[in-house]
């Protein structure tokens, strides 16, 4: 990596850190446009879990012997870097290890909403939540009998928050993407934050977009909760993170009960350990764990405000060039400006499909997604039931929007 | 022969852009079957009518990339007027064609293993075997088809 | 690894594959004795995941370039190896990876048992399950009202099936640990099986113990659903596994909600997926799963049942070393002889306190666990708060069994 | 001297086989406190009598390890007929010798904090936070004696 700090990132020597980026594909480089989905992982996260499981590894909690204890320590440190990269005051009772985002958010759903809301309650999402925002509390509504309201989005792909205050009546959780998967949207969180707790309403936030490419401060953002998932973030799969404020998880029942969250049990009856324990059952992602602070470390030593420049500019390269090179053809959602959205550009070239799109891309060696990202309600909402999704990562650069926009107007030849 | 152009043969992007049998039947009289590919969204629409053991129309509705809408409109072509006995052969050629991958996810993607002659235009889909993720694109109205003619069958007894 | 593939295993070459054994502790070689805890791993299946990572790493299931089909495919054949391993038909349909042992148990409870149990019903568990398949059914107990009895435990550690008959009275699930991680017992799950279905309740094991240490075949044993981890197989942790019969996964109602596990979303309802993505939501532990392959793989060549041989031949040794060298100082909990008793060794030492016998043992490099390795039903069944406890993997030898006495005869002399 | 050493001193030893203020208090009057480790099924019942700000008896009842148990017995021993104040502090500077891990999770071990000879026994448990597992059998007791006096201190307004 760039041993300078300041300035622009310098991803030439950035990307050497990413040894799949020295791949080919198709006998051309690999153009790597789908970090929404997933991101690289570079050397030192992969080296950090290689080390742990060759020298520490162990369970932890249980053991007194030197190596349980020192993965004891590395799992707990790592709780702490979570949550210092997302700015909790207090990581070691409001960071909880989950297996992804999904989890986290199945988890306050689960836990907090069978607790705290009855038939009548509202729940708010916005039309551009990520199913892993909406199907848990499709799940609780369906078995509670709560109502789902949504937010709408508007023309130009930014929520609209005209009826905020009228939406808000009754409700007792609002869950909003900070920055959508679809649309690169960065969301007003802090705004709507305020605005829920005027009316006694919590906020759910889903981080799995923002915390990778944004700086994230969850005391700023004045939100309740926040899921983000590891391997959206340079780290590996297998983990995701709760954050929550202390005195929220502090109040809510177990969710998946096991080993390491009880404090004793009995064949009738079990008493729950305390917050973060509470909501680890089972021997956690501990490897995981070690990977996700070599990821963070990476992050911070990258500079967030760094990688959000760098994004925020190539971004901006991306939607000019699109624009001039291919004109009317590709039509990018969202949108048109770069303040307040991030890197994810949901594309559309003539009539031709996102599937068919992907596929001509995969032979210029580019990766992008095809399809609806999880968010078919917005997919309704766009009135398309499929885009391609080009998405930007600090270890991208123009060469690579310039392959990408050299495969687009290769399949507008192709399906002419 | 590239992949890709082996991928989107001349008689697929055909197909794709001039659709045959387009459209739907009216049902009732005849049966209507959805399809859905929940990974891409591709969505097709099967209307069917059988006479005496016969499929004797059939219309394609939906919507999806060129491979879902190319191998349903050749599907249509393929089936039309044949009796009951002959698609459900022709199906099972087809299918057969297609699953050489879901079979193999161990690797093993034998060169030939059918006579594309029996299959008429639709050999031109057997490109789609090496591109696993667009065997369910391919498939999806063939899958449709089978359920409605399942249907058929369980509702006259 | 020792070419050599019939015969008992050649532990000395097989050791050289696990890079942690040749690590020190306080100046001595680390005797790795809780396998029962989490295995150690092998240099291929870390190997595995590093190439995974390097070139291969994206999301599974919703990218057509070339290493996302890649990926899914990894993916897919991770599932074929696991349910392989276990004897599954249909592992397409039947395995589901969840993020350990214990989520699986969850899931079982959570999406079988809220569909199938109504209040009055009984779920038999024994005196020795782990908490993983003890308290979900709490849980479930607490919120259904169902019933839980409990199969005793004789006093030479084994199941007491006395009075099984009469205990299955108005029983709809048996959940049953194939193998004890406190006392090593292994239980006769056909046995179990055959008068659970002729009273029409369904059996889930629980297979933490025995799938990493015993050849285990779901068909022969006829249990309906079984539940592992990797981090124990010798694989990653952050990975786990139900197996369970297709008909009653495809009749089971979806767990955790989210992206991959979706037909279709709308803002007031969904439809969820087929098995095994029904029960997979959000971004699955792909790395984990190109390790467990890997471990499967590993497993597999040196052979479950030279692995079995070895261990059992080595629970003897220490069985008769601990008996003639310690005498009556130390007492062995649980099946007295190696029939139907895999390596798992909770020990009393004199009146030496558990956790001071852990401490004095790490200072010889010997790493057991002390507490109540979470069973406190059956601690307290056994009368003792705490065990300590030493269990064998396939890469421990008669050395590791002479130190760890070693090491107990010196918290003798400490303890006096 | 070795970890191993330093972690089970004499002093250690002796009060672990030797408890003092071993058993009951009858409670009432005596009130009465549980703690409990769930990682290694320590347990530890105080039960204490506060007359006039004054910690008048305790008595220590439980099962553990020699490090749990004799935290407790030499813990009954320092505080028994201190005023509460005097308690508190007792507690306070315990605490932050054996807090220094836990506030330490990143490594930097201080050496030396403090003065050995304000903790008079007590010192002899310096060597447990070489061992964090083990801190928290050291603090059982404590922490149950902290839980017994805020009980005390909120029955009583
Ligand atoms: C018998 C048994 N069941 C279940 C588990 C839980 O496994 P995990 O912690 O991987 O979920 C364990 C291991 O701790 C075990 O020994
Ligand atoms: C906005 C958003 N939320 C949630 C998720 C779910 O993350 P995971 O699949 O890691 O659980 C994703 C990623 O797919 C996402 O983009």
């Amino acid at each position: 990596m760039a041993p300078v700090t300041t300035g622009p990132i310098d991803v030439e020597a950035l990307r050497k850190d990413f040894p799949l980026l020295s791949r080919t594909v198709h006998d051309r480089p690999v153009v790597y446009l789908d970090s929404a989905a997933t991101s690289l992982q570079p050397r030192s996260v992969l080296a950090a879990m290689d080390h742990y499981y060759e020298t520490t590894h162990a369970n932890v909690h249980r053991g007194v012997y030197a190596t349980a204890e020192e993965a004891t320590r590395l799992y707990e440190l790592a709780r702490r870097a979570a949550g210092r990269f997302v700015g909790a005051p207090d990581p070691d009772h409001e960071v909880v290890f989950t297996k992804n985002a999904t989890e986290a958010l199945n988890l306050v759903a689960h836990s907090w909403g069978r607790t705290n809301l009855k038939t009548g309650d509202v729940v708010l999402l916005t039309e551009m939540e990520h199913h892993a925002n909406i199907v848990p509390w499709l799940m609780l509504a369906e078995e509670r009998g709560i109502e789902l309201r949504y937010l709408p989005v508007g023309d130009d792909g930014r929520l609209d928050l005209t009826d905020l205050d009228r939406l808000l009546d009754g409700v007792k959780l609002v869950g909003v993407s900070a920055m959508s998967n679809v649309l690169g949207t960065i969301n007003p969180l802090a705004d709507i934050a305020v605005a829920a707790h005027e009316r006694g309403a919590l906020v759910v936030a889903d981080g799995a977009q923002s915390v990778p490419h944004l700086p994230v401060d969850v005391r700023s953002l004045g939100v309740d909760f926040l899921a983000f998932s590891g391997h959206k973030m340079m780290g590996p799969t297998g983990i995701g993170v709760l954050w929550g404020r202390a005195e929220l998880l502090d109040a809510m029942p177990p969710f998946l009960g096991g080993g390491g969250m009880i404090l004793d049990v009995r064949t009738d009856r079990f008493v729950p350990a305390d917050v973060p324990h509470r909501f680890e059952a089972g021997t956690p992602p501990i490897a995981e764990a070690v990977g996700l602070t070599a990821a963070v470390e990476y992050l911070e030593q990258v500079g967030m405000e760094r990688i959000r420049a760098h994004e925020s500019a190539l971004t901006g390269y991306a939607l000019d060039a699109i624009a001039s090179r291919l004109g009317g053809d590709c039509r990018v959602f969202g949108p048109t400006s770069v303040d307040g959205r991030g890197g994810v550009l949901s594309l559309a070239y003539r009539d031709v499909h996102a599937h068919d799109l992907a596929q001509v891309l995969d032979q210029y060696g580019v990766c992008v997604r095809a399809g609806h990202h999880c968010a078919k309600p917005l997919m309704r909402r766009l009135g398309v039931s499929a885009t391609a999704r080009a998405s930007i990562g600090p270890y991208n650069d123009e060469g690579d929007i310039d392959t990408l926009i050299e495969g687009l107007a290769e399949a507008g030849r192709l399906f002419g | 022969m590239s992949d890709l152009e082996d991928l989107y043969r001349e008689i697929i992007l055909d197909h794709y852009r001039s659709p045959r049998n387009r459209g739907e039947l009216p049902s009732p009289p005849a049966h209507r079957v959805e399809g859905f590919n929940p990974l891409c969204g591709d969505e097709v629409v099967v209307t069917m009518v059988v006479e005496d053991d016969r499929l004797a129309d059939i219309k394609i509705g939906g919507t999806g990339c060129s491979i879902s809408q190319s191998s349903a409109s050749l599907m249509s072509g393929a089936v039309k007027g044949k009796t009951l006995p002959e698609v459900r052969e022709l199906v099972r050629t087809f299918k057969s064609m297609m699953s050489i991958h879901e079979a193999s996810l161990e690797g093993e993607v034998p060169d030939e293993l059918l006579n594309p002659a029996e299959l008429g235009e639709l050999a031109a889909l057997q490109g789609v075997v090496k591109f696993p993720v667009r065997i369910k694109c391919a498939t999806l109205s063939w899958n449709a088809l089978v359920q409605g003619l399942e249907e058929l069958a369980q509702a006259t007894p």
